[in-house]
C-alpha cells in the first residue's frame, strides 16, 4: 500500500459553489457567536471551535449522500453543520435548551444527529473511531452500500483506538473513510513533539491501507480527494485515510494564551484561509462576483441572528424533573430502582 | 424439559436468537474457529458463517466500540470479551460511549448490544484472569448488568437481554460453563429485573448472584438440615436490580447475608446493604453480614485463592452465626 | 500560614517534592509547556526542564503505564490523566498492572506512582468530562485513593502521596481550583488515612470528601444557625479510610448522612455504610441517609446538571429530615 | 526510517554455545515438565508454554547485561529462564509454592524476577509494553546506559497499547528494543485474519523507528541481531523494532484442539526446530560433538528432576494466613480496613 496523491478538485455549477461557500460562512458566524457568548458566560461549559477548517467538513461532507454515516469529534460543530445541521438546534444545543439537537443533555461536545446520519461528536479524544469502525461494519454486513466518514484530529491518532480500529478496518475491508483533522496541535502538543511521525497519514501503511494528504485550507480538494476515497470505499477495496492539513485559529479554550505557537505562524495560516482561498478562487474563475458573495455572507449574518433569538429568547432549558428521562430505553428511575416504562 | 450445560445455553441462546434475527451478529476473540475461549460459542461460525461469527484481532477497546457503533448503526451485536479482567481496556467505549450515547443525544439513539464476558475465581488462574467487576458497571449509568448462575436463566437471560435495546453487560463465570441444568422447551426467555428465589425462608435472608448463587442455594439446603431456614435469592440482574423482592424477604427475615465473589471494598452488594438500610431499616434484628472476597489482587496458590474467595464454609459459618444471633 | 489556590498547592507540592528527589517527574498531556489544563503544574517545566515535566501525546493508557514501568525501575513518576473521565482509557495499565504487580510478585517489587486526576461537575461540561468514579477505585485492591477538599489538604496529601510506596490515584476537583484557603508555612505533610472532623458536633454525622466536603461543611454551619448540631468528616483518603473516626462519630450522633457526587448506585459511601453498619449498627437511630449524584450521565444543561448533581439545598434538607427524626 | 536486514550471528567459543545450547534444553526440558503436571492435574491454573520459541528468548537476552531490564508476556517462562532463572524457583512458582519466584502468588502469568532485571510476566496480552516503555524511560532519565528488552507477540502489536508505546518511545527516543514474536498465531487467530500487514516489524514506520526480521529459529541470528539493536538503542539512537519470526509448537492451552492449522504447517516448523538447527550447526562447524550435547541435554534432565523434587517434595503452599501480605506497601489489613506496618 502506497500513499496516493490527493485530487484537485475543479470549480462546479454555481449553485454548489454556494452552497460550499455559505457553508463554510455559516461555521465562521457560528463559531465568533460561540466565542461571543462564551465570553459574556451566557454559553455555559466548554467549547472546542472550527473556524479556520471549514474546508474540511465542508468539502468531505459534499463526497457522501444522505444515507451515509459520519462520526464527529469534540470540534464537533462544523461536522454537524456540514452534515445538514442547523444553526438554530445548534446554538439552542449548546446553550443546553430543550429545543437543541440533543434537548441540551449533550451540549458542544456531544452534537448529534443520528436520524440524519451524524452519529455524534464525543468528549473523549479518539473515542468515535471504534464507534465509527463499528458502524462501518454494520454498512457492510447491511449491504446497502453506505460508508462512514470517522473524522479525528491528529492528536487522536496517538491514541490506541486508532489504532485498533484502523487494523479491524484493514483486516475486514470495511467501508470507511478516516479524515485526519492534522491542525499541528492536540491542544497544547504540537505534533512534532507528540507525534513521532509528521504526515500522519503514512500510518496507514501499517494498516495495508491506502494514504492521501490534502490540503485541507481548499474545500473543493478536500471534496474530489475524499471523494476518491469515498469510491474506493463504497466498491469494497476497503477503508482509506485522508489527512487534511489545517488551522484551528482560535485557542484551544477561550482562556488559552496560545503560548506554544508564534504569532507568524497564525498569520502565515489566517492568510490560507479557507473561506478567503474560496472566494478568491471563486472570483477568479468568474463564478461569483463580491458582491453575490458578500450577499451570501449577509445572509448567513441573518441566519445567526435568528438562531441566537432562537436560542436565546424562544427556546427553554429543561425541566429538572427530566433528569432521569432517557438513560436507557423502555426503563425509567422508580422509587427502588429502575422500573419499565409502562406502555 | 432437557438438561444442558452453561455454556450449550449460551450457546443455545445466541443460535436462536441469530436464527431468529438477522441484525444480530458475534464477535470477539477466538469466538468463531476456536468456538469461545470456554467453548460457549461452539458450532456457531459453522452455522451462520464467518460474516455473522467474526473472529478479532486482541483489540479489547475495538471490539467494545465497534459493537456501539454497529448498534447505533442497526445492528444488534454480542460481542465477547474473552475474561472479565479485559474489561478494563474496553471501560472507555462501554462506559463513556455505549452507556451515555442515548442520554447525551436527548434519547434519540439506542445502543442495543450485548457485551458477554466471563469472571470470577476458581481456577488458580490469577490475579489477571479471576476478577468480578460488576460493582464498575452497577456504577455505570446507562447500562445493564446480568449475571445468571443457572444454565436455565443464561440461556433464558441472554435472549431478553439481545432483545432489548440497551447496552448490557452480560457476566458468565468461568466455573460454571461445565454445570449442568434443565432449560425450559421452547421459547424460554427471563425477564431483566426479577430475582430468582432459590429457596424460601424465614430465619435470614442470603443474597447472591452468578457462581456464589449456586454455592449460596447449596449452604441454604445445609442450614436447612441444621433447623435454620434461609431464604436464598439469586439476583439474576444487578442492573436492574429486584429490590422489591428484596426487601419483601428482609421484611420476612430480620436478617440478611450478602455474598459475592467481588473484592469486598466499594461491592456491589454494598448498595443493596444502602438500599434495605434505606427502605427496611426497621426491619432488621441484627447488622447486615457480607463475605465477600479479601481486597487482594486474587492469588494464584490454591491455598490462596481459596483464602481470598468465598467459600461453602464460611458463608455457613457466616450464616450461621448470623442466624444465632451472634453478629 | 499563607494563602493560597488549591491549583498553587497542587504546583507547590508538586515543586517542593521535586527539589527534595531528583527521582520524582511530572509527566502527562499539557502539563509542560501550557502548565495544565487547570494550570496545576504551570511553572514546572520553566523550573525543572522538559525532561522532568513531561508532555505526552494524547494515550491514557501510554502515560499510566508508564509511570508504573519508570516507578519499577527507580523513578517516582507524577503522572497525569486530565479528566476523571478519561481514567477509563488507562484502567488496566493503572489497577491491572500498577495495582497488582507488587502482590503477583510476592511483593518482591514496589510501584512508587502517583496519578493525579482532577473529576466532578459543576461546568456544564456534560458526561464526558465530569463524572466521579472514585468508586471503581476503592474497589481495586493495590491501588490507594486521595481526594483532598482544601488547598492544605491538597498540598499536604500529594507530598505523601509522593513519598509513599504505592501506586496511588489522587483525585483533585476542577471546581477547587480556584479555591483559596491556609497552607500551613514549612514543611506540611498530611497522612495518609486520616479524615479531617471539619466541624464538632453531636445530633448527626455527615461524611463526605472532595469538593462536597466543602460543602458539606458550609451546611453544617447553617444547621448550627437552626440548632442543629452536625458533626462533619472530611475523609480526605478513601483508602485507606479512616473508619475509627467515622465510628467514634456514629457512636456519638447516631444520624448518618453521607454525601458525594459520584452516582448514587454502588457509590463508595455505600461502603461507609456498610462499614458503619457492621461496627455500630447498634448505636443508628435512623438509617443511614445518602445524598448522591443522580444514577444518570451528567448532562450538560445548567438546570439538569443542577439536578443531577448534590447541592447545598438537597444537602440541608436531607440532614434537617434526619436530625428530626423524619427519615 | 526503514527495514533493516537481519544480521547474521556467526558460531562463538564453545563455553558460550555451549551455555546458549543448554538454555535452548532447559527451557525446553520446563516445558515438556509443565505439560506433562498439567496433564496430571498437579500444575494448576493455565500455563502457556514457550517450547518452540526458545531461540528468541535465549539468543536476545545474550545480547544485553545484568544491569538491563526485560518485561515479558503471558508466555513467560522461556523469557525468566534465558534472564537467569533457575528451574527450580520457576516450577515452584508455577506450582503456587511459596519458594517460587513470587512465593506463589503469580503462578506461570506472572512469573517475575524484578531485582533480576525481570519486570515480570502479564496475563495481560500487550499489557506490559507500556510498562517497559516506562521502564525504558526511567532508563533514559537515570542516565546508566541501561536499555530495556520487551517482548510480546504478534497478537499484542493489535493492541492499542502497542500504538501509543511505541509512538512515545519514538518521540522521546528511548532506550528500548521491541521484540516481536510472532508465532503466527494469537490463540487461534492467524496474523492472516487479525492483522493487517504480515510483517508486523512494518509498522515501526508508524512511529519513525526502524525495523528488522529475523529468523527466530536461529539463536545466533536473533543474538546479532538483537545486539545490533540494543547498541543503536544504548547509544540514543532511539527505539527499535525486532520481528522474530517463530512458532509455538503446543496449543494454547492444554484443550487447544489446534484446528486452526494444519498438521503440515507444524512439520515444518519443527523440521525448524530451534534446537535441532544449533545442534546441527554446532555439529557441522565442529564446536561440540554429538556426545557433548547429549551429556548437556542429560545435566539439563538431571536438573528437571531436582526441580520437581524442589516443588513438589520440598516446596509448602503459601499458608492462608497470608493472604493479606503485600499488597500494599507498608499497609495491611486490620479489623477496620487498611492500617499502617507498625516497623
Ligand atoms: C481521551 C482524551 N484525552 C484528552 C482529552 C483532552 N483534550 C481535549 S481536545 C484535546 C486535543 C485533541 O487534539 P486533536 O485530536 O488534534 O484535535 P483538535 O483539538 O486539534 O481538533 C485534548 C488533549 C480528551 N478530551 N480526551
Ligand atoms: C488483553 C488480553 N486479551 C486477550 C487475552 C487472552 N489471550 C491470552 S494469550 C492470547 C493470544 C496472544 O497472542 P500473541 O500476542 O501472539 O502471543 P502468543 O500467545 O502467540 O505467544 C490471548 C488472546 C489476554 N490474556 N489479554
Ligand atoms: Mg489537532
Ligand atoms: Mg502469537
Amino acid at each position: 500500500m502506497a500513499m496516493r496523491d490527493p485530487v484537485q478538485g475543479k470549480v462546479g455549477r454555481k449553485d454548489d459553489m454556494r452552497f460550499l461557500l455559505k457553508q463554510m460562512m455559516q461555521i465562521r458566524a457560528f463559531e465568533d457567536k460561540v466565542f461571543e457568548l462564551l465570553a459574556r458566560d451566557i454559553l455555559k461549559g466548554a467549547s472546542h471551535v472550527y473556524a479556520g477548517q471549514e474546508a474540511v467538513a465542508v468539502g468531505a461532507m459534499q463526497a457522501i449522500t444522505d444515507k451515509d454515516l459520519i462520526t464527529s469529534t469534540h470540534r464537533g460543530h462544523g461536522h454537524c453543520l456540514a452534515r445538514g445541521g442547523t444553526l438554530k438546534l445548534m446554538l439552542a444545543e449548546l446553550c443546553g435548551k430543550e429545543t437543541g439537537y440533543c434537548r441540551g443533555r449533550g451540549g458542544s461536545m456531544h452534537i448529534a444527529d443520528v436520524n440524519a446520519g451524524n452519529l455524534g461528536a464525543t468528549g473523549i479524544v479518539a473515542g468515535n473511531i471504534p464507534v465509527a469502525t463499528g458502524a462501518a461494519l454494520a454498512c457492510k454486513m447491511r449491504n446497502q452500500g453506505q460508508v462512514v466518514l470517522c473524522f479525528f484530529g491528529d492528536g487522536a491518532s496517538n491514541n490506541g483506538t486508532f489504532h485498533e480500529s484502523l487494523n479491524m478496518a484493514g483486516v475486514w475491508k470495511l467501508p470507511i473513510v478516516y479524515i485526519i483533522e492534522n491542525n499541528l496541535y492536540g491542544m497544547s502538543v504540537s505534533v512534532k513533539r507528540a507525534c513521532a511521525v509528521q504526515d500522519i497519514a503514512t500510518r496507514s501503511s501499517a494498516y495495508a491501507m491506502d494514504g492521501v494528504i490534502v490540503d485541507g485550507q481548499r474545500v473543493l480538494d478536500v471534496q474530489a480527494t475524499v471523494a476518491e476515497a469515498v469510491k474506493h470505499a463504497r466498491e469494497g477495496k476497503g477503508p482509506m485515510v485522508v489527512e487534511a492539513k489545517t488551522y484551528r485559529y482560535r485557542g484551544h479554550s477561550r482562556s488559552d494564551p496560545r503560548v506554544y505557537r508564534t504569532k507568524e505562524e497564525e498569520a502565515y495560516w489566517h492568510d490560507h484561509d479557507p473561506i478567503k482561498l474560496f472566494r478568491e478562487l471563486l472570483a477568479a474563475q468568474k463564478v461569483m462576483t463580491e458582491a453575490e458573495m458578500d450577499a451570501v455572507e449577509a445572509e448567513v449574518d441573518q441566519e445567526m441572528a435568528e438562531a441566537e433569538k432562537f436560542t436565546l429568547d424562544e427556546s427553554a432549558y429543561p425541566p429538572a424533573e427530566a433528569v432521569f428521562e432517557d438513560v436507557y430505553a423502555g426503563w425509567i428511575q422508580g422509587k427502588y430502582g429502575l422500573e419499565p416504562i409502562q406502555k | 424439559m432437557a438438561q444442558a450445560f452453561y455454556r450449550e445455553a449460551i450457546r443455545d441462546a445466541l443460535a436462536e436468537e441469530m436464527r431468529r434475527d438477522p441484525r444480530v451478529f458475534v464477535m470477539g476473540e477466538d469466538v468463531a474457529i476456536y468456538g469461545g475461549a470456554y467453548s460457549a460459542t461452539k458450532g456457531l461460525m459453522e452455522e451462520f458463517g464467518e460474516d455473522r461469527v467474526r473472529d478479532t484481532a486482541i483489540s479489547e477497546a475495538a471490539i467494545a466500540g465497534a459493537a456501539v457503533g454497529a448498534a447505533m448503526a442497526g445492528m444488534r451485536p454480542v460481542a465477547e470479551i474473552m475474561y472479565f479482567d479485559f474489561m478494563t481496556i474496553a471501560m472507555d467505549q462501554f462506559v463513556n460511549q455505549g452507556g451515555k450515547n442515548r442520554y447525551m443525544f436527548g434519547g434519540k439513539t439506542t445502543v442495543p448490544m450485548v457485551l458477554r464476558t466471563e469472571g470470577g475465581a476458581g481456577r488458580c488462574i490469577a490475579a489477571q484472569h479471576s476478577q468480578s467487576l460488576e460493582a464498575w458497571f452497577t456504577h455505570a449509568p446507562g447500562v445493564f448488568v446480568v449475571a445468571p448462575a443457572t444454565p436455565a436463566d443464561a440461556k433464558g437471560l441472554l435472549k431478553t437481554c439481545i432483545r432489548d435495546d440497551n447496552p448490557i453487560l452480560f457476566i458468565e463465570h468461568k466455573m460454571l460453563y461445565g454445570v449442568k441444568g434443565e432449560i425450559p422447551d421452547g421459547e424460554h426467555l427471563v425477564p431483566l429485573g426479577k430475582a430468582a428465589i432459590r429457596q424460601e425462608g424465614s430465619d435470614l435472608t442470603i443474597i447472591s448472584y452468578s457462581r456464589m448463587a449456586n454455592t449460596c442455594a447449596e449452604v441454604g439446603k445445609k442450614l436447612a438440615a441444621d433447623g435454620i431456614s434461609a431464604e436464598v435469592i439469586d439476583l439474576r440482574s444487578l442492573k436492574p436490580l429486584d429490590t422489591r423482592t428484596i426487601l419483601e424477604s428482609v421484611r420476612k427475615t430480620g436478617r440478611v447475608l450478602l455474598v459475592s465473589e467481588a473484592c469486598s471494598n466499594t461491592n456491589f452488594v454494598c448498595e443493596i446493604a444502602m438500599r434495605i438500610n434505606e427502605h427496611a431499616f426497621d426491619y432488621l434484628d441484627a447488622p447486615i453480614v457480607r463475605v465477600c472476597a479479601a481486597d487482594v489482587p486474587v492469588p494464584m496458590s490454591p491455598t490462596l485463592e481459596d483464602a481470598a474467595i468465598p467459600n461453602p464454609d464460611r458463608i455457613m459459618e457466616a450464616a450461621r452465626k448470623l442466624a444465632k444471633g451472634e453478629v
